[in-house]
C-alpha cells in the first residue's frame, strides 16, 4: 500500500481496513438460506390460515437478514451506514402504515363513506371496475357503469 | 489569529492550478466537467430558463383570467397552460434551484474540500435532468398535458385511445419526463450526503458547518428517501396509461385514492425539497449582514432535519377530502401541526438573529427579510389547511394556491435569487449595479403580494383553482391578481437584465464583498478550479465573527460605512479591527 | 377588543352561511385567522424594528450571539401548546360534519364529464340543479361515473370528492333560503370550470310545489312545448359544455368535444358502427348509450350516458329536431 | 486517469502533499480509506433509494392483498412454484459467488474475484431465462395485467381455485414488481460485467477492490428484493 504522510490529523493511517470472513463461513450462510428457502416452499403446501403471511414474512426477514448482515457485511461496517439501512426500513414502514391506516379503515365512521359498495343497498359504485371483454383488449371499452363485473366486494 | 489558514487574497495571475476555475474557455470544457462549480453553473443556466418558461406560462394564465370567458385561448389551452406552468416550475425549476445549482457551486467550498465526493455522478446527474428535460419539451411539442402537475388518476392514467375516461393530451412523455428527472435529483442526493459526511476540512466539525450546508444535508436525505417513491409511482401511472395495469384505474379494478397516496408520499416531503435550501441560503445571509452568529444555529440545524423528517409524516393532508378513512385524516392532521414547531424555531431565531446584529440591507439580505415575511404568511396560511375543518372549505381553491405559492414562490424563489445575488460575486467575478437590483427587488415583492393576497381572499370566498372561467363576483379579485402579476413579471425581468449587464461588464468582485467570516469568501474570486489554493484547515467556525481577522474580513471589502477599513490604509482600521477580535 | 371582531359569513372574507355546517368552520376559520394575524404583525414589528435599531453604523460592532436556551425552549414549546388547540378547533368541527344524522334525506349526486346529476329519493333525477327545503337535514351520496370531481358549496362550507368506484357522502341542512352554487373542486377536464350547478334552497311550501312538479315541465305552457322544454333540458344537462350552444358543434370559435349536432336529425351520420340514419331512435340510443355508435372522429372521446324519464328524452329530440 | 486529474496531482505537490498516492486514488480525496468510505456510504444511500423505489410496490400489493385476499389466493396458484423456487436459489448462489467475489479480491486473488464474478453472471442470465419462460407462459394463457387479461382456461393449471374478473390487477402487480427486478438484474449483469473486465485488467488490489464491493452490494440488494417477491407472489 502506497502509504503517504497523512494529510490530516484526523485519519488514522488513511487505509482501507475491511472485515474478510472466511469461506467457510460464507458457505455456511449460504446453506442456512437454501434450508430457509426449502423451508418457506414446504410451509406453502400446509394451509396455516392467516398465519400464512406471517409466516412467510418472517421466514423471508430472516433470510434478508443474513445477506444484509453477513454478505452485505453490514455486521463489520461503519455504523452510519447500518444506520441509513434502518432508517430506510422506517420510513418504508411509515409509507406502509399510513397508506393501510386509510385503506382499512374507510367507512368505520359511517358506513357510507369512502366506500366501494353502498351497504344499504349493495350496489357497486359507478365508475368502478369493469370486466374487461376480449374487445376491451383492441381499444373498444363499454362505457356503461352498469355492466360492471361485480368486483368482489372487500367491505 | 487567523482561524482559518488558506492563503487570504493570493490572486496569482501566473500560476496554472490556481487560477480561475471559468479559466478554461470553449463549449467542450463545460459539457465534460467534472469541476462541481462549472455544473452547478450549468443548472443554473438550465433553470433559470426553465423558470423564464413556466413564468410565461403563467403570465399566460393570468391574462387569460383577465377576463370572464376567453381571453386569450379556449380550455383546453388554457388546462395545458396550468398544467405545464406545475410541471415546468415544480420539476425543472424549483427542485434542482438551489441544490443542484446553487448547492453544487457553494457546498464543497463551505466544506472546503476540492470537490463533492462523486465529480462524474454529478455530471451524469445534470445529462439526466437535460435528457428528462428533453422528455418535457417532446411533450410539450406533441400538445403539452392537461393533466395538473399532480397527474391524478384515472383523469391522467385513463387514456380515450384505449376507451377511457381521462386526458387524451401527451401524458405518458411528460410522466416519464418527471420518472427522469428525479434520478438526477437522488444522483445529487447521495452526492452530498456522501461530501458532507465524507469530505469536510480538517476542524470542521459538524457543529462548524454553515446552516446552508446542514439545509442542504437535510434536503438530500429527503430526495433520496421520497423521490423513489415518485419514480415508482409515475412508472406504474405510466403503465397503467400504456398496458391498463389496474392498480390506480378504477375501471381496471384499481383505486384513484392510492394514487394520491403514492404521489404525496413524494410530493409533500418534496415541498420540503424546495423549501429547506431556501431557509438554508437565508440563514446565511442573515448572518453575513448582521455579522453574527445565528441565534439558535443547532435549533436552526435541528429544525432542518426535524422538517425532512415530518416532511414524510403528514402528507394526507393533501387528502382530507379525497375519500381517506377518518381515521387516517386524524392522524395527519394533528402530524401536520408539527411541521409549524420547527418553521416557527426557525422564523424566531433568524428574527432574533437581527437583534443586537450589524445590519446592511444590501439586496441579498432585502431577498432574506422578504423570505422571512412571505414565509410567514405562507406558513401560518398552512395552518388553515392544516385545521380539519377549515380544510374541508378552503381546499382545492384559488386559496390553497396562494399559500404554496407564499412558500414556493415567497420562501424559495426568494432564498434562491437571494443566494444568487449573495453568491453571485463569488462564483462570476463579477459586482452586479446595486441600484438595478433594489429595483426588482422592490417590484418581485410588491408584484408577489398583489398577485396572492387577491388570490386568498378569493379563496377563502369559495373560488376553486384550475378555473377556465369564473363566476362574476370574483372578477375583480382576478383581476388585481393578474395586474399584479404583470409587475412580478416585470421585476423578474429587471432582475435578468442586471444579472446579464453585470456578466457583460461588471465590476470585478473582491475577495469578501460582504465581509463574510465563512469559507468561501476566503478563497480566491472566483476561485481556483479545486476550490482554495492551499487546503483549509478550520481553527474556529464559519460565523465566528469575534474570532475572524481582520484580512479575512476585510481584504478586499469596500463598505460604504466603513470607509478606509481594507488593508491598513486608514487609521481607523486599528480601532475596529481590535474591536472585531471581541 | 373591537380590533379583534370575528370574521363573519357573507364578509370580505367568507360567502354567506347557509347551512348548520358552516358556522362551526366559521368559527375555527375565525379563531385561526386572528392567531395568524397577531404572529404575523408581532414577527413583522420585530423584523422592522430590528433592522431600523441595529442598522450598521460606523464604530458599533455586533454584539457575538450567545445562547439563548431559555428562549429556544420557549418557542419551541409555546406554538407545541398553540398547535394541540388549532388541532382541536379543526378536528371538533371536522367530526361534526362528518356524520349524517339519522333519518337524513338522501341525495344521490352523481358526476360526470362535466355535469352535476341529482337523483331524488322519488327517483327523480334532476340535473345542473339542486333544489333543498330549508331546515330539512340531507345526506348527499356521491359518486362519479368517469374520472374524480369534487362537490363543494361554499355557502355550505362544505366540500368531498367524488371518486369513479366509490361512494362518499356529505350532509347539511340548510338554515336560510336563497341560491348558491355547486362547484366541481377537483380538475376534471375541459369544461371543469363549466361544471357548475345551482342550488335553490325553497322555505317548506315553496318546496311542496316544486316536489309536485318534479320530473316534469315547470313554467308556462309556452315554456313547456316540447322543443322549448327540450332546450332548457339540454342545457341543464350540461350538453353545451361538449357540443356547444344550440349543438353548434362550437364554442368561442373553436371546435368542441363533441360533434355539432344542429341539423343532424334526417341525415346521414358516418360513425364507428358505419353509416346510420341520424332518425329518432339514433337520437334516443346516443343519449342513452351514447357509446353504441360513435361519430366518426369522435371515437376517443367517452361521452358519459344520460337516464331521463321518457318525457324529458322526447322533449330533448324534439328540440335536437328543430336545430338547424 | 483523465488529465485533468492528474493535473490536480501537479496541484498538489503545491499543497505540500507531496506524491499524492496511487493513480486509482481520485485527485479529490486526500486517503485511500476517505475514498473507500464515501463508496460504501454513497452506495448505501443509493441502496436505501432502490428499497424505497420498491417499497411503493409493497405497498400496492399490502393494500390489494388485504382488500381481495381470495383473488391473490386464486391467482397465485397460477405461477409456477417449481419456477420460481429454482430462480431462489440460484439468486442465493449468486449471491454467495458475489460475497465471495469480494473476499477474494480482498485478498488480491486476481483470478478467483474473476471466475467469481462469471460464476454470478451465468447465474444471473440464468434467472433471466427462467423468467422468459414463465412470461411465455403468461402472456399465452393471457395472465396479463388489468386491462390485457382474458384467461384461456385450457393454458391454466389445472385444479387450480377459478380466476375472479378482477384478477387482472394481480398480474398488474406481478408484471411491475418482476419487471422491475428483471431490469434490475439485466443492469446487474451490466455491472458485473463492467467490474469483470477491469478485474481482468488487474486493476484491483488489495487495496484497492472498491468497485467490486460496491457491485457486490448492488447484486445482494437485487437478491434481497428477490427473497421478499418469491413467497408473496408465488406461495401465499
Amino acid at each position: 500500500m502506497a502509504t503517504q504522510t497523512p494529510a490530516h490529523p484526523h485519519k488514522d493511517d488513511g487505509a482501507v481496513h475491511a472485515h474478510i470472513s472466511s469461506t467457510a463461513f460464507y458457505v455456511g450462510v449460504f446453506l442456512a438460506l437454501i434450508a430457509l428457502t426449502i423451508l418457506t416452499v414446504g410451509q406453502s403446501y400446509v394451509d396455516l390460515g392467516r398465519m400464512n403471511l406471517i409466516v412467510v414474512i418472517l421466514i423471508a426477514t430472516t433470510k434478508a437478514s443474513l445477506v444484509v448482515t453477513f454478505f452485505m457485511h453490514l455486521r463489520y461496517d461503519n455504523k452510519f451506514n447500518a444506520l441509513i439501512f434502518v432508517s430506510c426500513l422506517f420510513f418504508i414502514g411509515v409509507f406502509f402504515a399510513y397508506t393501510l391506516n386509510d385503506t382499512e379503515r374507510r367507512g368505520e365512521l359511517d358506513a357510507d363513506q369512502n366506500v366501494k359498495v353502498l351497504p344499504k343497498t349493495g350496489e357497486d359504485a359507478p365508475g368502478g371496475f369493469v370486466q374487461p371483454t376480449p374487445a376491451a383488449a383492441g381499444g373498444e371499452h363499454g362505457a356503461t357503469p352498469a355492466s360492471s363485473g361485480a368486483a368482489p366486494a372487500a367491505h | 489569529m487567523a482561524a482559518i489558514t488558506t492563503t487570504p487574497g493570493a490572486h496569482h495571475d501566473d500560476a496554472d492550478p490556481n487560477a480561475s476555475f471559468l479559466e478554461k474557455k470553449g463549449l467542450m470544457s463545460w459539457l465534460v466537467t467534472l469541476d462541481h462549480k462549472r455544473i452547478g453553473i450549468m443548472y443554473l443556466i438550465s433553470v433559470t430558463i426553465a423558470f423564464l418558461l413556466g413564468g410565461i406560462f403563467a403570465l399566460l394564465v393570468r391574462a387569460e383570467l383577465f377576463t370572464r370567458g376567453q381571453t386569450l385561448f379556449d380550455a383546453d389551452t388554457y388546462n395545458k397552460m396550468f398544467s405545464l406552468h406545475g410541471v415546468v416550475m415544480v420539476f425543472l425549476f424549483i427542485i434542482p434551484s438551489i441544490p443542484a445549482g446553487l448547492g453544487n457551486i457553494m457546498l464543497p467550498v463551505q466544506l472546503g474540500t476540492k470537490d463533492v465526493a462523486f465529480p462524474r455522478l454529478n455530471l451524469l446527474s445534470l445529462y439526466i435532468y437535460w435528457f428528462g428535460a428533453v422528455f418535457g419539451l417532446y411533450s410539450m411539442i406533441n400538445g403539452g398535458v392537461d393533466t395538473g402537475w399532480t397527474f391524478y388518476t384515472p383523469y391522467a392514467s385513463s387514456d380515450p385511445a384505449h376507451g377511457g375516461v381521462g386526458s387524451a393530451t401527451s401524458v405518458i412523455p411528460m410522466t416519464l419526463a418527471a420518472f427522469i428527472m428525479g434520478f438526477s435529483s437522488i444522483l445529487t442526493g447521495v452526492n452530498f450526503i456522501a461530501t458532507v459526511h465524507k469530505m469536510r476540512a480538517p476542524g470542521l466539525t459538524w457543529r462548524r458547518l454553515t446552516l446552508f450546508t446542514w439545509a442542504l444535508y437535510a434536503t438530500s436525505i429527503i430526495q433520496i428517501l421520497a423521490t423513489p417513491v415518485l419514480a415508482i409511482t409515475l412508472l406504474l401511472l405510466t403503465m397503467e396509461r400504456f398496458l391498463g395495469l389496474g392498480i390506480f384505474d378504477p375501471r381496471l379494478g384499481g383505486d384513484p385514492v392510492l394514487y394520491q397516496h403514492f404521489f404525496w408520499f413524494y410530493s409533500h416531503p418534496a415541498v420540503y425539497i424546495m423549501i429547506v435550501p431556501g431557509m438554508g441560503v437565508v440563514s446565511d445571509i442573515l448572518a453575513t449582514f448582521s455579522r453574527r452568529e445565528p441565534v439558535g444555529y443547532m435549533a436552526i440545524a435541528a429544525s432542518s432535519l426535524g422538517l425532512a423528517l415530518l416532511g414524510f409524516l403528514v402528507w394526507g393532508h393533501h387528502l382530507f377530502v379525497a375519500g381517506m378513512s377518518e381515521w387516517a385524516t386524524m392522524v395527519f392532521s394533528a402530524l401536520t401541526f408539527l411541521v409549524a414547531i420547527p418553521s416557527g424555531v426557525k422564523v424566531f431565531n433568524w428574527v432574533a438573529t437581527l437583534y443586537k446584529g450589524s445590519i446592511s440591507l444590501q439586496s441579498p439580505m432585502l431577498w432574506a427579510l422578504s423570505f422571512v415575511f412571505l414565509f410567514t404568511i405562507g406558513g401560518l396560511t398552512g395552518l388553515f389547511l392544516g385545521m380539519l375543518a377549515v380544510d374541508v372549505h378552503l381546499h382545492d381553491t384559488y386559496f390553497v394556491v396562494a399559500h404554496f405559492h407564499y412558500v414556493m414562490v415567497g420562501g424559495t424563489v426568494m432564498g434562491f435569487v437571494g443566494g444568487l445575488h449573495y453568491w453571485w460575486p463569488k462564483f462570476t467575478g463579477k459586482m452586479y449595479e446595486e441600484g438595478l437590483a433594489r429595483i426588482g427587488w422592490f417590484l418581485v415583492f410588491i408584484g408577489f403580494n398583489v398577485t396572492f393576497i387577491a388570490q386568498f381572499i378569493m379563496g377563502s370566498r369559495g373560488m376553486p383553482r384550475r378555473y377556465y372561467d369564473y363566476l362574476p363576483q370574483y372578477e375583480i379579485f382576478h383581476q388585481v391578481s393578474t395586474i399584479g402579476s404583470w409587475i412580478l413579471g416585470l421585476g423578474f425581468l429587471v432582475l435578468l437584465v442586471m444579472f446579464i449587464r453585470s456578466l457583460m461588464n461588471g465590476k470585478p468582485a473582491p475577495r469578501n464583498p460582504w465581509g463574510s467570516a465563512a469559507l468561501e469568501w476566503l478563497t480566491p474570486t472566483p476561485p481556483p478550479t479545486f476550490n482554495f489554493v492551499k487546503d483549509p484547515v478550520l481553527t474556529r467556525g464559519q460565523y465566528d465573527y469575534q474570532l475572524a481577522t481582520d484580512d479575512e474580513l476585510y481584504e478586499g471589502f469596500d463598505d460604504p460605512l466603513f470607509p478606509g477599513l481594507r488593508g491598513g490604509k486608514a487609521p481607523a482600521k486599528k480601532a475596529a479591527a481590535e474591536g472585531d477580535h471581541g | 377588543m373591537l380590533l379583534f371582531q370575528p370574521v363573519e359569513s357573507d364578509s370580505f372574507q367568507l360567502p354567506p352561511s347557509m347551512a348548520d355546517t358552516a358556522p362551526p368552520i366559521d368559527k375555527a376559520y375565525d379563531f385561526i385567522f386572528w392567531f395568524s394575524v397577531v404572529f404575523t404583525v408581532a414577527v413583522t414589528a420585530a423584523l422592522l424594528y430590528f433592522v431600523a435599531k441595529y442598522k450598521r453604523k460606523p464604530g458599533v460592532k455586533p454584539e457575538p450571539t450567545g445562547h439563548f436556551m431559555k428562549l429556544e425552549l420557549f418557542w419551541t414549546i409555546t406554538p407545541t401548546i398553540f398547535i394541540f388547540f388549532l388541532f382541536h378547533a379543526g378536528f371538533t368541527g371536522y367530526i361534526r360534519n362528518a356524520t349524517a344524522a339519522e333519518g337524513a334525506t338522501e341525495i344521490r349526486v352523481r358526476g360526470k364529464k362535466w355535469s352535476w346529476e341529482f337523483e331524488y329519493p322519488t327517483g327523480d333525477r334532476e340535473p345542473g340543479e339542486l333544489t333543498l327545503e330549508l331546515g330539512r337535514p340531507y345526506k348527499m351520496i356521491l359518486s362519479s361515473e368517469d374520472v374524480i370531481h369534487s362537490f363543494f358549496i361554499p355557502e355550505f362550507r362544505m366540500k368531498r370528492d367524488a371518486v369513479p368506484g366509490q361512494y362518499s357522502f356529505i350532509q347539511f341542512t340548510p338554515t336560510k333560503a336563497g341560491d348558491a352554487h355547486v362547484f366541481c373542486a377537483e380538475y376534471c377536464g375541459t369544461s371543469h370550470s363549466g361544471m357548475i350547478a345551482t342550488v335553490k334552497i325553497l322555505p317548506p311550501a315553496e318546496y311542496k310545489e316544486w316536489e309536485k312538479k318534479l320530473g316534469g315541465c315547470s313554467g308556462t305552457p309556452e315554456e313547456c312545448e316540447p322543443a322549448k322544454w327540450g332546450e332548457r333540458l339540454f342545457v341543464k344537462n350540461g350538453c353545451t359544455t361538449c357540443h356547444g350552444a344550440g349543438g353548434s358543434g362550437e364554442i368561442s370559435g373553436s371546435k368542441t368535444v363533441g360533434p355539432k349536432l344542429a341539423g343532424v336529425f334526417g341525415h346521414e351520420v358516418q360513425t364507428t358502427a358505419g353509416v346510420v340514419q341520424a332518425d329518432e331512435n339514433y337520437l334516443r340510443e346516443s343519449i342513452l348509450r351514447p357509446n353504441a355508435k360513435i361519430v366518426a372522429g369522435y371515437a376517443t372521446v367517452q361521452m358519459p350516458p344520460f337516464v331521463m324519464k321518457d318525457a324529458q328524452l322526447d322533449a330533448v329530440i324534439a328540440y335536437l329536431k328543430s336545430l338547424k | 486517469m483523465s488529465s485533468e486529474a492528474t493535473a490536480a496531482a501537479d496541484a498538489h505537490d503545491d499543497h505540500g502533499h507531496g506524491h499524492h498516492g496511487p493513480k486509482w486514488l481520485a485527485h479529490h480525496f486526500d486517503t485511500p480509506a476517505q475514498q473507500f468510505d464515501a463508496a460504501k456510504l454513497g452506495m448505501w444511500v443509493f441502496l436505501a433509494q432502490e428499497l424505497l423505489f420498491f417499497s411503493g410496490l409493497f405497498v400496492a400489493y399490502g393494500v390489494y392483498r388485504s382488500w381481495y385476499p381470495e383473488m391473490f389466493f386464486a391467482a397465485s396458484h397460477q405461477l409456477d412454484k417449481i419456477m420460481g423456487g429454482a430462480n431462489t436459489v440460484v439468486l442465493l448462489f449468486s449471491s454467495f459467488t458475489a460475497a465471495m467475489a469480494v473476499r477474494s479480491a480482498q485478498l488480491g486473488k486476481q483470478k478467483a474475484t474473476g471466475n467469481f464474478i462469471l460464476i454470478t453472471i451465468v447465474c444471473a442470465c440464468f434467472f433471466l431465462v427462467v423468467k422468459y419462460l414463465e412470461y411465455t407462459h403468461k402472456i399465452h394463457a393471457g395472465l396479463l395485467p388489468g386491462r390485457y387479461f382474458h384467461p384461456h382456461a385450457e393454458h391454466l393449471v389445472a385444479g387450480a381455485p377459478a380466476l375472479p374478473a378482477n384478477a387482472g390487477s394481480f398480474f398488474g402487480i406481478y408484471f411491475m414488481m418482476t419487471g422491475i427486478h428483471g431490469i434490475h438484474v439485466i443492469i446487474g449483469i451490466g455491472v458485473l460485467i463492467w467490474v469483470w473486465i477491469r478485474n481482468n485488467r488487474g486493476e484491483f488490489s488489495k487495496e484497492y477492490f472498491t468497485p467490486v464491493d460496491i457491485v457486490a452490494l448492488y447484486w445482494h440488494l437485487v437478491d434481497l428484493v428477490w427473497i421478499y417477491l418469491f413467497p408473496l407472489l408465488y406461495l401465499v
